[in-house]
């Protein structure tokens, strides 16, 4: 079955719902609009309003009851419905979702799932294309999670759910309804908190999650062409970050480029940065080049193409790495 | 075991508070209320206004009519229509005096209208070209606000300013200024919005709050935020409440204009929540078809605000045919202007992105732009991108 | 201009509403209230019911007493003090059934000693060698929330829980179930605070919401979060709200236990304004003599929650020296166990600060815990720091 | 006069309330009770109850009526009680005061301070001290200081004032009542948005900023007895960054160390090590290291001097950056 990242998501949630009953979902529109972007289609209509519900227009609300439904042993994935309104909720995610294990000793559980559809390109207004990742990840006992295809939409989505810790899971939102990929359901899917190779390559790896794993891809493809082999790994988790790959690759190229589209001051290519340069000093052939989006605001959109890293952004850094 | 204390209690939102104002009925007669009178003058004065209110009802939605189109045409990314808002917005925004202020959420284009900006510089914004291209001072209207509710407790910090600067209660109608706050019923849920209530009342700011209830949150209805009529949500926080017929320009004019003159008295904040109903979808992106049914859509449409002041003005002999047809030939004007206008609006320059980040310009944003411009300008020497 | 609308909606709150709830007056009468019964049985039981809360209190008191005093001495890095509020906490976490849940704030020392937490537990995060020792699901109390009013939100998310497994209004007095939900009055400013009320109001979910309004939050009369009395604040929701003499240990009582029924019937959520006042500072480290007056505190003082029930006991006859003497024994005893105890609390070890943060334990924490531990032993190698 | 940073700071927002009418001062507690950390102490009573305002328990509400205060041409100053605090605020502080500039292409200024007492080692209870600087840090449109002693404070406040942007301004709680220093009130202040050296040294560069500042000293001071020559940098300025002194010193030294009390994910020193990775390459001699809190919850207070960066974290990183 060719599936979107939308279906993957949908159908992730679906069996994560018939599996366990203990899962809700909640969020703004979810019910029977099925969520602004359709991930939760069908779901009120199948597993009913206690499971599936819409909450009032409140986004510290939904996370802080999501707090006391998880203590009361329901396992909510909550909906954002864009990246830049997860903000009236920041105070409930980092101050009492990411602290009460650790608070309690281990004794209160925080299996909640946020999904955050992240990123630009739609050609949206402002507030509905950020990346606010690094804020999360910056914040201990929360995980972070990026898929960038349907395929792991559809495992991922549901391994987060399994998750006894909180996971904070952002979604390609530029992705939903585009390339379709192949869903086998039998297959065994690779761990959660794991990054994988996506194409193999000698001269610089990439490293990216969620949307600009495609961008990467495209620029390997390009590279390619004019006889230059780069490597790109979906980080997939960002935290906790799964270096093991990382750094074995950046050991046989040399060289490395992250590539995300949140700011890059203080943005996840700075902690990958961070970590490569202090786990395999002798073997870097140039410093970590990092491209993302500015150190300003999301643009409006007509411009927003120029404000999101690209292809030739990629390719760019590519030579400048290869150049040092 | 008795639970006498809730019902007491209780008691004090049952049926109790004023009805629904309203001034003009959907028939379009013209009906009194107790508590609230239109006083505009002479009969000629009043049918002055009343014809002005019909004018300016009509160009706003001509406003959103004209931009719904240009959506569908591909010239706006998206648009927030307010079909159907008409009388709550142009009633509120002509009650305003210069000198007061207005927090605006991101469909009020009707009010955008009533302060003097172009309509063609709303569009901006869902074109994608900027993010609000009009003055707020200027204006005194600020930025339409897309993060729900944030824009509440900006009004209280205005009003608050406005009290510092002894422009309440003096007396002096050019000085004393309010300010007026523009929300949703989704957004009456937001903590923001309720704190706005809570420093309003504290410091007895000179703000008026102004929710439309379109009974709508995208797909969730009013039911979902409030179990109660919203205006009496006011009653918790120790200010007035009330709702007004947000179909009736009449009725919505003469309330704002009385609470707003509470609020330059210094009298305080006030509630005002306009029942009106969202006639389109939330956003030309939205599908009201999965939610809601087409009934009550029918029902609403024989509320039309713009269709009962036509009535009224007719039947009662306030304006010809003329008039009408000169309201049709602006519109249409103002349909042209918006056309030709929103096509030339000029896309940003990419190096723009780094302009206004700051006052002052830091040196590390300096050096990304001289770096982001060298780059934009290999392709240019290259005479092609790879 | 008339201005009636408004005047008309504000009457809603103009002296209307129950008047607090009391049942004991501050001279140890017993009156009745025509809202609410006390309801405890034959007058025999009735006494030993109130012996009870009696004994309840002075041993609250006790505890923070003897925790101050922890803290005078250096036992204790903070305290944050209770004194005056015995009859709010003991009157309504004695309304509780084992099957309700409790989310505190970090003041409710009195009821999570009727939860049998034992206080000994409570000293744990204010000495700093824990966040909250106890086991939330053994006791149903939550660990106290230092956040203002974060929990409040927790509080209707557990009560939308029992709502999802069938314990509401069953009619089973073992298996229906619901939240209380503490708060102060400085909370009640809070977004989340009013959020968890639509919340609440949304879904009807089973919850109290237990303001103990004692004046005073830091600095901040509670003139500043409200110019209305808080209960009234319920209204703006639509569920009841109820004020409540909370230093009258039974009216507290009577009051939360009808309360709480109705959330565990399926009546939906309360809030119960319980009128008390901080006799104490905010906590150990803080100094009112900067911004109250002692006056205030004098005239509180005639208003004892401990004793006027010891007055009503004795003059009535319900308690003798021998009952009097032994819980003054017993509170002497839980001193010794909280002196002897708060010493031997044991610090955490170093290493025990990277347990926990996960329920899967991460390889990157695990591999910053080993190289804490190596980092460690190195000065043990070397046998003394640098 | 020698003075504490809490009475450098009450005196720089005395005198910056002298100088301009407009500024205000809003907060919890900051009225009659001067704070609790007594920063404004008798301001209220000097400049009354409009300037010196005691705000309703709300952190979004402080903020968000300050955004309108600032429209209407006010300068508030907003005091956030603790660190742990201001969370239920970021919404307001990233989402709004952080983007008005930008959106209104310079029509709407928001000079505006938003006071932080940040950081641990006063004995508190959770909440009470964290480090939030990296997540302002990395949202555009504010700037970040973070002062470290009694004169910088005095001058900094006072410079944030004057800033026609946001400011988030950070106070080292610990150091509040702490060492005294002599303030000269004639003297001229070092620009707000700069870094500074505050020890000379060749061997290896130490970067800290509020807290940390004192604790470098010391590890240098500790350094120079064994032979070891340290250069400390206060930073000061957190975005944006003042690189120019750090890439001098660490061009000269070869080596750098991060010091702060956030956590090391994500935090600045993930930030700044990138950067002068990408800018001194071939000046290093050993990859940046970075000290700082782990990556966990800040935990109870008595092992919180173990979670803190001491002495003997910072010389152990110095030893395995000369090993290198
Ligand atoms: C904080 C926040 N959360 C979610 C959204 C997405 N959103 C935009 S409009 C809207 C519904 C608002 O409903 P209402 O307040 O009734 O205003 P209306 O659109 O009906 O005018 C939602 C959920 C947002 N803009 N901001
Ligand atoms: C979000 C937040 N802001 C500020 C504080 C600091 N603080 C702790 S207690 C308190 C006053 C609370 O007053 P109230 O709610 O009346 O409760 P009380 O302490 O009187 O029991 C403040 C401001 C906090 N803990 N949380
Ligand atoms: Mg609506
Ligand atoms: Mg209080």
């Amino acid at each position: 079955m060719k599936i979107t990242l939308a279906k993957g998501l949908n159908a992730g949630l679906r069996k994560a719902m018939e599996d366990d009953p203990k899962v809700l979902i909640m969020g703004e529109d979810v019910g029977k609009l099925g969520g602004v972007f359709r991930i939760t289609d069908g779901l009120q209509k199948d597993f009913g309003e206690d499971r599936v519900i819409d909450s009032p227009l409140a986004e510290s609300g939904i996370l802080g009851t999501a707090v006391g439904m998880a203590m009361r042993g329901y396992r909510p994935v909550c909906e954002i419905q864009f990246d830049g309104f997860v903000y009236p909720a920041y105070d409930q995610i980092v101050s009492q979702v990411a602290k009460l294990h650790f608070r309690s000793q281990g004794k209160v559980r925080m299996p909640m799932v946020i999904r955050i559809p992240f990123g630009g390109g739609i050609g949206a207004v402002e507030h509905h294309s950020e990346s606010p990742e690094a804020q999360f990840a910056h914040t201990p006992g929360l995980k972070v999670v990026a898929c960038s295809n349907p395929v792991d939409g559809y495992w991922m989505i549901q391994q987060a759910i399994a998750s006894d810790d909180p996971v904070v899971f952002l979604e390609p939102k530029r992705q939903y309804h585009a390339d379709k990929a192949e869903l086998d359901e039998s297959a065994t899917p690779a761990p959660l908190f794991s990054s994988r190779v996506v194409r193999s390559g000698t001269d610089v790896t990439l490293l990216a999650y969620g949307p600009t794993v495609k961008t990467c891809l495209a620029a390997a493809e390009a590279a390619a062409r004019e006889g230059r082999s780069l490597e790109v790994i979906d980080l997939r988790t960002l935290s906790p970050l799964d270096m093991g790959p990382v750094l074995e690759s950046v050991r046989r190229t040399g060289r490395a480029i992250t590539v995300h589209e949140a700011h890059v001051n203080l943005g996840m290519g700075a902690e990958v940065a961070a970590r490569i340069t202090e786990q395999c000093f002798y073997a870097l052939e140039s410093p970590v080049l990092r491209v993302g989006g500015f150190d300003t605001p999301y643009p409006p959109s007509r411009i927003e193409e120029d404000y999101l890293p690209d292809l030739d952004r990629v390719l760019d850094a590519v030579d400048r790495a290869m150049e040092f | 075991m008795t639970t006498d204390v809730f019902s007491a209690s209780q008691a004090a939102w049952n049926g109790e508070g004023p009805e629904l104002v309203q001034l003009l009925t959907p028939e379009g007669e013209r009906v009194d209320h107790p508590g609230i009178s239109l006083d505009l003058g002479s009969p000629e004065e009043e049918a002055e206004v009343i014809r002005g209110f019909y004018r300016d009802m009509v160009l706003t939605r001509r406003i959103d009519t004209e931009a719904t189109a240009l959506q569908r045409h591909g010239e706006l990314g998206i648009w927030a229509q307010l079909l159907g808002q008409e009388a709550a917005q142009i009633g509120s925004g002509r009650a305003l005096r210069p000198q007061d202020f207005v927090f605006p959420t991101y469909r009020e284009h009707g009010v955008a209208y009533c302060r003097g900006v172009d309509p063609l510089d709303l569009l901006g914004l869902f074109r994608g070209v900027d993010q609000g291209r009009w003055d707020p001072a200027e204006h005194n209207f600020g930025l339409y606000t897309i993060v729900i509710g944030a824009q509440t407790l900006h009004g209280v910090g205005y009003a608050m300013g406005i009290q510092r600067d002894g422009a309440v209660g003096t007396g002096d109608p050019e000085r004393d200024a309010g300010v007026i706050a523009y929300f949703g019923d989704g957004a009456s849920s937001q903590g923001d919005v309720n704190e706005s209530f809570i420093f309003a009342a504290s410091y007895n700011a000179p703000v008026v709050f102004f929710c439309q209830n379109n009974q709508w949150a995208i797909s969730e209805p009013i039911e979902r935020q409030s179990r109660i009529p919203l205006y009496q949500r006011a009653l918790g926080f120790g200010f007035p409440g009330v709702r007004v017929d947000g179909n009736d320009v009449l009725a919505t004019y003469a309330v704002t204009r009385a609470a707003l003159q509470r609020a330059r008295d210094g009298q305080g904040p006030t509630l005002v929540e306009a029942y009106t109903y969202r006639m389109g979808a939330h956003t030309t992106t939205d599908d009201p078809t999965r939610y809601r049914l087409s009934s009550d859509l029918e029902h609403w449409k024989l509320k039309d605000p713009i269709e009962r002041v036509r009535v009224y003005l007719k039947r009662n002999g306030l304006a010809d045919a003329d008039f009408f047809g000169d309201v049709e030939a602006e519109a249409g004007r103002l349909g042209e202007h918006l056309r030709t206008g929103c096509k030339e609006l000029p896309d940003p320059s990419p190096l723009s992105i780094f302009d206004h980040v700051y006052a002052e310009q830091t040196d590390e944003l300096a050096v990304q732009k001289e770096g982001f411009a060298a780059y934009l300008e290999s392709f240019d020497a290259e005479g092609a991108t790879r």
